[in-house]
């Protein structure tokens, strides 16, 4: 369906192995990724959501190239010299306190390859007029900087080396709303500038929605709805991306908060439950969820299920 | 900026990190670690410049002056051979305090680079390295100290090198549970995605960011390493005569304590007072630089 | 992790010590310059003598062999001959080793009784005067020579005010209480001599007060370093918003989890204060392994030498395991996860 | 205390083994020598004073060959070990026999090839394979107690494990209780042949600490406190029950000078060396003036000294001299000592300093008492100190042990001395048993040694030992340095 | 009307410290009506929680200053109250729940220790009578198998159990004040929402009143009735929820309501504040948001007290001073 994508994750799993017995063997495995196909498109934003603990780092550290997946395949279509950036969620602990901000911001460029320290500074001040950072800063060192002028620095170092694609994990969850919108406004402008890709990982929806062109929805390590975004988000056909819809406040409500949701808690990720993962959460299981789930597509985008879903009339709370 | 030409070495950068306004206030703050301080540095003062405040000879011996009494002819009295101890005691501090920096420093370097690296490389690697120093952890140190400086031949020198020995572990653990700590830091992760070699990465991330639980760690250890040094030279396996030496002073002196207790007095209360200002010090400086950091 | 685990993963790391230890001791030995055999046989003996000792202690093997041999014969539980002794060096050990055990356990006790409150109270009181003086106490305390400190409290207690002996375990007129637990203090209590339990504690004041007042230092350092951990954690404020009184959120909230992490320190400080005895028992003449250890070394009896080191890194293992074991039954964490 | 029949002896370290064909060690001998009895022991003056020649113990009479090297002694009858034993030839056979088996540094004492045999219920022979003048003499040493053969029966190796801690002999006492590093109690053997002793218990206490050991003397907790420091002694003197006695003593403190190696391979060093150290300082310093400088190597109160040998005395100008007539030296020197001897240090650092205005470098090195043995084995050394005390009364001891070159090393020449012609005058004098030509011998080798300056011959020390004033009986004799005749010792109320 | 649960006036509350004493809160007025939710809303650093614990006397002695102002609660100043009196206070007219469920509760104590140790303390209830009283609150927060839970430790349960867990605690006995900090703020939105009813059911049941703190505008539309807007140590527009969200009067406020993406439109950039909130060891003379306000002028250099700008509906702003003139 689509013409240039920049990445393609084919049936990716990741495993983690915990506990050790005496022999070292592994007591078990959380299965953290459980299958995972994605697209993504050049010079557009895709936004994961998902409850914590679903996978979305994990899914970016795959995109970085980080870690290898313990089945399935990431497919890359750019140069080689060309790469995937990121930028931390929490901005405290992703900036080394120990360089000053033009060590930071250029150790991309000067990790891989020798440059005289004149260049570097260059382009060190180069980066920082893009993202807004005054060139008297380019001395200082991180923590001298609030959250919000940090994650600046962050992106700085994730365009020194040009790359294609950069994943934000949470870019912004950090950040008090104010902070939060200066943010958004830059990684827009350099999109707009660069023609980057970016995928987007947050829980916060209506972020989302502003940002992303296509959003998908992770449940225990699986996509279960992947779509454009405002049609997702608009009318979400996967029982788990409603309840997600539902539970966010909003200021606009008048409904005050409604009853209270029975089962809140997640499966666990050490044994997987059996059929369809989201079943003991879900309000319209019935027989057909004790079998494992597929994507099927529908008009406007691809929902893992759940016969009873698209079979069953949609009910979106505003 | 003429920052081009300028090399900048590790420690420079580290030490220009400090905020010496900062550290001033905390210590300011804390009359414990401002004492221990300044005893140190009256310490260093007296002991680097022992010719200058030293009234006697250290190594002059006076058979017809022997185990005299402190007074003003010879403040804290003399040895069995009529040697003037007080300065004796000031030269005597040199080979206490200089034990303490070397073996810190041999063993804050070396420990610091294996840990760093078995805990950057993990795996086997580490695993082995990490058993090995629970094995010399296991075994009881002084005995191990005691057969090394044996088996080195007694001699200050070798005495701290024995004890060098020894205490790598400590720092390798240090600097191991460190790295660990930093190599989960998303900084790290970060330089992973851009293809960072793992030398950079120590270069870069590991060692500045290690460097601080050590140095805290080292201070520390500067008293209890003037201690043992000294217990080394007590049973005779440190500082031979005549150099002058707090430990061997006082082990010498036990046999006379009942007659003149100053023999063993003085130089007992020079090690007291010199291990514990470096250990106020230390305590402070921990405080002030790493306050999470649990007491060993 | 279960119990079964942990015990299991000791042991196989005992096996590793043990093997590290005599390797380590067994080199170190025998680069000490000196001939044991010569030792034996005294200042005016023959060459042919020195040969002949030399031959019935099995030193004529090369070093590999020899080495195979003492293993072969710690793993039947034979450690061989102390030179110096003639004995068995087992038989040696296991004289020493109850005084030594029951002097370091009465100093860790001293340590652990003085050292918590203190603790406690200077990590209560931050930064007030009461936080200075422990800190000065903690800091004297392991900042002192021991070797030093046991001739001053010597000299005090026993040259000028006469109240307390100077050395030894008991007052050798004394009938020794018969040898159960090799205890002398928990013996004449089960023997119901008052006498000699009175003697043996008099005799262990000193040497335990010396030994002791290094690790209260230790001890009441780890305590407040704990407890100004726990007094800032949130379960704190939770309860002090629950209106708990100071008392009860120090007492009955922040000490227990503080003493947690401190079980390892206890734990190492007993380790220590097996082989830290060293220079105390010689000071105060106390007859365990630690005053056994120096002679040993100094006669270069190594079969002495290396006895001790693996019977005190066997202790210290299993102290280790002991401290595991009662971390995982206190701390609810550590049971269930990972 | 107040236990009129208790004595109290505090020594510093625990004995090591209590088999007398194993110790080698003075500290152990205090125990040892009062457990068992041996063939002759050293006599006592009319006056209470410990002499050196010799009278039988458990021997009642004995005959020498003309040769001197066969050695018949009867046995008095009426000794008995403490298991009721008779002691008898067989005894005596079986201990000379283990001695020798064993093999161990007491064997050395006595001549190679020596044979023992029974040859009656109570007569002993002794075949020597040459002559050897002192032999009448080693019999009274503590390797030469007699021990009871039950002991064969208590293990592998002639009983050593089991003897090593417990007493199987037929001496005045017996070991009743051993705690290891605390105290060994001796009682009164019952079936002892001699005078019943009058002291009912003897407990030997050990104290390491010097200063413990001198506070529980004052106590009066201890009756005798060994080794004390000289410095102590002194005011020990003047305290109330406490009496320090001075006895003349045969025991000597010397310096090796390694003649193997440079510079004191050449003589005339070794001469400056002997000139440059202030022997009466040392003396007066060190001594508080308890001593006298030796003359040569035979000590005062021993026949066979030799009053013209050279003396040297210190004068710098003189050994300047010396050290210009061996063109000087550059070399350092080390000097070794232990700790112990606690006198040793402050003549290791006395003779650096006095050295130094020699211009020679000395580098001190204190090491463990093993391995500084292990050292004067090797001869890698340049100076060393060193006591010594004789076995038994003859000049042998000060003479063949240190100059003999097939005694190079700890055997007992420590300066690596060599001499044809001493080894000549060495060999003879120790076959002959003419004290007059024995003298002569030993009296020409004197001259030569002390010329070549062998040694440092630095001074002969008075035995002192501190004593509570209510113990009597006490006999000092100088082979038995540390070792107390308990039972002819008793304590005044 | 009854005297309020909680009244505060003038407070100002300073840090000591290296650079110079932060002033955290520099006089703010505030009051908690009985059987009233208010909510108390701003960034990050504006001081919510300092107000609170404040009040409370839960910060940690020595470390401030409460340079002025007066705190009642139930109409008792808590200046002359003792420390006893204080602590009878807390956990049982008072009760606080804080931001970190997983932290909040002893780790090695299991809950219904915890729970128990509360009720004994204090009510008359004890053994088996004070356990029935654990299980009844536990079931009140929806927690089914509530007698198993009690012999759990915190770590075997889930961050929004610890919550209700915390939630139950709190209503032990019966307060008539709840300070809720950012109760929701780690946990997930599903289970957010949960906590968030369970919780303002318990409070209308009970007629507790609470005083909830939040950054979050939409959680605080939905469950207050009366908000206080913070900033910088201050308020700077207090009054119900609707009509402050829904008309905000303080440029502050109502920026903060533009910024948010929920209503933008995907294709225009935001409307984000400038700048970064001020430096509270200097905190401005004049209006602390005056550095980055669109409407700022000569007047805001000096300090704009809180003026109604509508019925119970107040802000400090010139601005509004001059119109409402
Ligand atoms: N290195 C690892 N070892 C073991 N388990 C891991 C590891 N990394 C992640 N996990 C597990 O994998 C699951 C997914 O984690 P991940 O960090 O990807 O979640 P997330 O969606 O990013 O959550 P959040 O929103 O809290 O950041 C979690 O259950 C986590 O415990
Ligand atoms: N113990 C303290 N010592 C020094 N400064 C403090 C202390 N506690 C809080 N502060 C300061 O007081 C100010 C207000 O902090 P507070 O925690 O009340 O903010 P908040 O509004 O609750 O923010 P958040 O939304 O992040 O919880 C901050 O600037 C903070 O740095
Ligand atoms: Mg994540
Ligand atoms: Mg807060
Ligand atoms: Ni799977």
């Amino acid at each position: 369906m689509t013409i240039d994508s920049v990445m393609t994750l084919s049936n990716i799993h990741m495993r983690f192995p915990f506990g050790e017995d005496w022999r070292g063997r592994p007591h078990g495995f959380v299965h953290a990724l459980n299958g995972i196909d994605l697209e993504i498109l050049r010079g557009k934003t895709l936004g994961v959501v998902g409850e914590s603990g679903c996978g979305k780092s994990t899914l970016a550290q795959v995109l970085m190239g980080i870690r290898k997946p313990s089945e399935g395949e990431v497919i890359r279509n750019f140069g080689a010299d060309h790469d995937v950036q990121i930028v931390f969620q929490d901005p405290q602990s992703s900036l080394n306190a120990r360089m000053p901000v033009w060590r930071v911001i250029t150790e991309p460029v000067f990790a891989v390859t020798k440059r005289p320290k004149a260049e570097l500074r260059a382009l060190a001040a180069d980066l920082a007029a893009k993202v807004g950072l005054r060139p008297e800063v380019l001395d200082r060192y991180p923590h001298e900087f609030s959250g919000g002028q940090r994650q600046r620095i962050a992106i700085a170092r994730a365009l020194s080396s040009d790359p294609d694609v950069i994943v934000l994990d949470e870019p912004t969850s950090a950040l008090d709303i104010s902070i939060q919108a200066q943010i958004l406004n830059l990684l827009k402008d350099l999109q707009a500038e660069r023609g980057l890709t970016y995928i987007f990982i947050s829980h916060d929806i209506s972020v989302v929605r502003y940002l992303c062109d296509e959003v998908a929805v992770m449940y225990l390590g699986q996509v279960v709805e992947h779509g454009a975004s405002d049609a997702v988000l608009a009318a979400p056909k996967h029982p788990y991306t409603r309840l997600l819809l539902d539970s966010i406040p909003t200021m606009r409500a008048t409904g005050g908060l409604g009853e209270s949701l029975s089962n809140t808690d997640l499966p666990s990720n050490r044994n997987l439950p059996t059929g369809c993962f989201f079943k003991d959460r879900c309000e319209l299981a019935g027989v057909g969820c004790d079998v494992r789930q597929n994507m099927v597509p529908t008009e406007q985008a691809q929902v893992r299920c759940c016969q009873t879903a698209a079979t069953t009339p949609q009910k979106v709370s505003a | 900026m003429s920052d081009a030409t300028v090399s900048v070495n590790p420690i420079k950068r580290v030490l220009s990190r400090v905020d010496w306004g900062y550290l001033w206030y905390q210590i300011k703050k804390s009359p414990l670690t401002l004492g221990g301080g300044a005893v140190v540095l009256i310490v260093l003062f007296l002991v680097i410049f022992a010719p200058v405040f030293a009234t006697h000879d250290p190594n002059a011996i006076d058979l017809r002056a022997r185990l005299a009494a402190p007074g003003w002819e010879h403040f804290f009295g003399t040895d069995e051979v009529g040697r003037d101890l007080y300065s004796r005691i000031l030269y005597g501090g040199r080979q206490s305090v200089a034990v303490g920096f070397f073996v810190v420093l041999v063993a804050g370097f070396i420990g610091t680079f294996v840990g760093a690296f078995a805990g950057l490389i993990g795996g086997r690697v580490d695993v082995v390295i990490m058993r090995l120093m629970d094995v010399v952890l296991s075994v009881p140190s002084l005995v191990l100290i005691m057969a090394l400086a044996a088996a080195l031949g007694p001699s200050l020198i070798n005495a701290a090198i024995a004890i060098a020995l020894v205490r790598i572990p400590i720092y390798v653990r240090i600097s191991r549970g460190q790295t660990l700590l930093i190599r989960e830091m998303s900084f790290v992760t970060a330089a992973e995605t851009f293809k960072a070699s793992k030398l950079h990465i120590l270069r870069w991330h590991i060692l500045p960011n290690i460097l601080s639980p050590v140095m805290v760690q080292a201070t520390l250890d500067l008293g209890s390493t003037i201690l043992l040094a000294s217990a080394l030279s007590f049973i005779g396996l440190g500082a031979q005569q005549p150099t002058a030496e707090w430990g061997a002073m006082v082990a010498t002196g036990r046999n006379y304590i009942l007659d003149q207790w100053w023999y063993s007095a003085f130089p007992g209360f020079a090690i007291l007072i010199t291990a514990t200002a470096f250990n106020l010090l230390g305590d402070g400086i921990r405080d002030i630089l790493d306050p999470k950091q649990k007491a060993r | 992790m279960s119990f079964l685990n942990v015990i299991r993963r000791r042991l196989m790391f005992l096996i590793l010590v043990l093997f590290g230890v005599t390797v380590i001791t067994f080199t170190i030995s025998n680069l000490i310059p000196g001939d044991p055999a010569r030792m034996i046989a005294g200042d005016r003996a023959t060459p042919e003598i020195v040969q002949n000792i030399r031959e019935d202690l099995g030193l004529d093997k090369p070093l590999p062999i020899q080495y195979l041999r003492y293993l072969e014969g710690v793993v039947q539980g034979d450690f061989g001959n102390s030179i110096r002794t003639r004995r068995p060096v087992l038989e040696d050990l296991r004289i020493f080793f109850p005084a030594t055990l029951e002097l370091a356990l009465t100093a860790l006790f001293f340590a652990t009784a003085l050292g918590i409150p203190l603790g406690v109270a200077s990590a209560v009181w931050k930064d007030k005067p009461i936080d200075h003086f422990v800190r000065v106490i903690a800091v004297t305390g392991i900042s002192t020579p021991a070797f030093w400190l046991g001739l001053l409290v010597i000299l005090l207690f026993y040259g000028n005010l006469g109240w307390l002996p100077s050395g030894g375990r008991i007052d050798p007129s004394l009938e020794m209480p018969t040898r159960v637990t090799g205890f002398l203090m928990i013996d004449s209590l089960l023997a119901g001599d008052l006498t000699a339990f009175g003697s043996a504690l008099k005799h262990i004041l000193l040497p335990a007060f010396t030994l002791g007042f290094v690790h209260l230092g230790v001890v009441a350092r780890q305590v407040r370093a704990a407890m100004l951990e726990e007094l800032q954690q949130d379960y704190i404020r939770t309860a002090k918003a629950n209106g708990l009184s100071r008392f009860k959120v120090v007492f009955t909230e922040a000490l227990p989890n503080a003493m947690i992490p401190s079980i390892t320190v206890l734990g190492l400080a007993l380790g220590d204060l097996l082989y830290g005895a060293v220079l105390t028992e010689t000071v105060f003449a106390w007859p365990g392994m630690g005053a056994y250890v120096v002679n040993s070394i100094q006669a270069l009896d190594f079969p002495a030498v290396m006895g001790f080191t693996v019977v005190v890194s066997l202790a210290y293992v299993l102290i280790n395991l002991a401290v595991d074991l009662i971390y995982m039954a206190v701390d609810p964490r550590i049971r269930e996860v990972s | 205390d107040g236990d009129a029949d208790l004595l109290v002896v505090a020594k510093a370290s625990d004995p090591q083994t209590l088999d007398p064909a194993q110790t080698m060690d003075n500290n152990d001998w205090t125990v040892t020598y009062p457990l068992y009895q041996r063939l002759v022991a050293y006599d006592v003056s009319e006056d209470g004073k410990g002499l050196t020649s010799v009278i039988g113990e458990l021997a009642s009479t004995w005959t020498a060959s003309d040769d001197g090297t066969v050695w018949t002694f009867d046995l008095a009858s009426g000794n008995a070990f403490s298991d009721g034993a008779t002691v008898d030839a067989a005894a005596v056979e079986y201990s000379f026999n283990r001695l020798m088996d064993l093999g161990r540094g007491p064997s050395e004492a006595f001549p190679g090839g020596m044979k023992v045999e029974a040859t009656g219920d109570m007569q002993v022979t002794f075949t020597l394979e040459q002559p050897f003048a002192p032999f009448l003499y080693t019999l009274a040493n503590n390797g030469a107690g007699i021990v009871n053969p039950a002991v064969e029966g208590k293990g592998d190796d002639h009983g050593t494990e089991w003897l090593s801690a417990n007493s199987a002999g037929s001496g005045a006492y017996m070991l009743t209780g051993w705690e290891r590093g605390q105290s060994l109690v001796l009682e009164p053997n019952p079936n002892y042949g001699g005078a019943t002793p009058e002291i009912e218990k003897i407990r030997v206490d050990i104290i390491a600490e010097a200063a413990a050991r001198r506070l529980k003397l004052e106590a009066g907790d201890v009756h005798i406190a060994e080794s004390l420091p000289v410095d102590q002694l002194d005011a020990l003197g003047s305290k109330d029950g406490i009496e320090v006695q001075n006895y003349p003593s045969l025991k000597v403190t010397y310096l090796y000078l390694n003649n193997k190696v440079a510079p004191l391979d050449n003589v005339d060093v070794r001469r400056a060396i002997s000139a440059a150290v202030d022997y009466q300082g040392i003396i007066d310093g060190i001594l508080d003036g308890n001593g006298v400088q030796m003359h040569g190597p035979i000590p005062e109160g021993m026949w066979g000294q030799n009053k013209n040998a050279t003396q040297y005395s210190y004068d710098l100008t003189s050994a300047k001299k010396a050290l210009d007539v061996a063109g000087g030296a550059s070399e350092e020197i080390s000097f070794l000592y232990s700790d112990r001897d606690p006198l040793w240090e402050p003549i290791a650092i006395a003779t650096q300093a006095y050295l130094s205005q020699l211009g020679l470098n000395v580098k001190l090195e204190k090491l463990a008492n093993a391995t500084m043995r292990e050292r004067f084995d090797t001869g890698e050394f340049g100076i060393a100190t060193g006591n010594w005390s004789p076995d038994f009364a003859d000049p042998y001891m000060f003479t063949n042990y240190w100059f003999d070159s097939k005694r190079h090393g700890l055997a007992g020449n420590r300066s690596w001395y060599s001499n044809d012609k001493v080894d000549g005058l060495l060999q003879q004098a120790v076959v002959s048993s003419d004290t007059a030509e024995r003298t002569a011998l030993y009296g020409e080798l004197q001259e030569i040694v002390t010329d070549e300056a062998a040694y440092v011959y630095l001074f002969q020390k008075d035995y002192r030992i501190a004593v509570r004033d209510d113990v009597e009986g006490f006999v000092f004799n100088p082979m038995l340095e540390d070792i107390f005749n308990f039972g002819g010792m008793s304590l005044s109320d | 009307m009854a005297d309020p649960v909680l009244k505060i006036d003038g407070l100002e509350v300073l840090f000591p410290g290296f650079s110079g004493d932060v002033h955290a809160v520099n006089g703010v007025d505030l009051d908690v009506q009985p059987g009233e939710i208010v909510g108390l809303v701003g960034e990050s650093g504006s001081a919510k929680s300092v107000t609170a614990m404040t009040a409370l006397g839960l910060l940690p002695a020595g470390a401030f200053r409460q340079s002025a102002g007066t705190i009642s609660i139930l109409g008792r100043d808590v200046a002359t109250m003792s420390e006893r009196e204080m602590n009878k206070l807390r956990g049982g007219d008072v009760a606080m729940i804080f931001q970190e469920p997983q932290t909040a509760l002893n780790p090695t104590k299991t809950i219904g220790k915890q729970m128990l140790r509360v009720i004994e303390l204090h009510s008359n209830l004890r053994g088996l009578a004070a356990r029935d009283r654990a299980i009844e609150l536990l079931k009140d927060m929806r927690i089914n198998d509530a007698e198993e839970i009690l012999g759990r430790y915190p770590f075997e349960l889930s961050g929004g159990m610890r919550q209700r867990i915390l939630i139950g605690m709190a209503f032990a006995c019966s307060p008539k004040l709840l300070v809720a900090d950012e109760p929701t703020t780690a946990l997930d939105v599903t289970v957010q929402r949960q906590v968030l009813q369970l919780l303002h059911a318990k409070a209308r049941q009970t007629g507790a009143s609470v005083l909830f703190i939040s950054h979050d505008l939409a959680v605080i539309s939905q469950f207050c009735d009366r908000i206080y807007v913070m900033y910088a140590g201050r308020v700077v527009e207090s009054g119900p929820a609707q009509k402050v969200l829904g008309n905000p009067q303080h440029p502050y406020t109502a920026a903060l309501i533009e910024a948010l993406p929920e209503d933008a439109n995907p294709g225009e950039p935001l409307a984000s504040i400038p700048g970064t909130v001020p430096n509270l060891v200097n905190p401005p003379k004049g209006c602390a948001f005056q550095a980055r306000c669109r409407h700022a002028h000569a007047a805001c250099d000096s300090r704009p007290v809180l003026t109604d700008v509508g019925t119970k509906h107040q802000a400090a702003c010139w601005l509004r001073e001059e119109i409402s003139a």
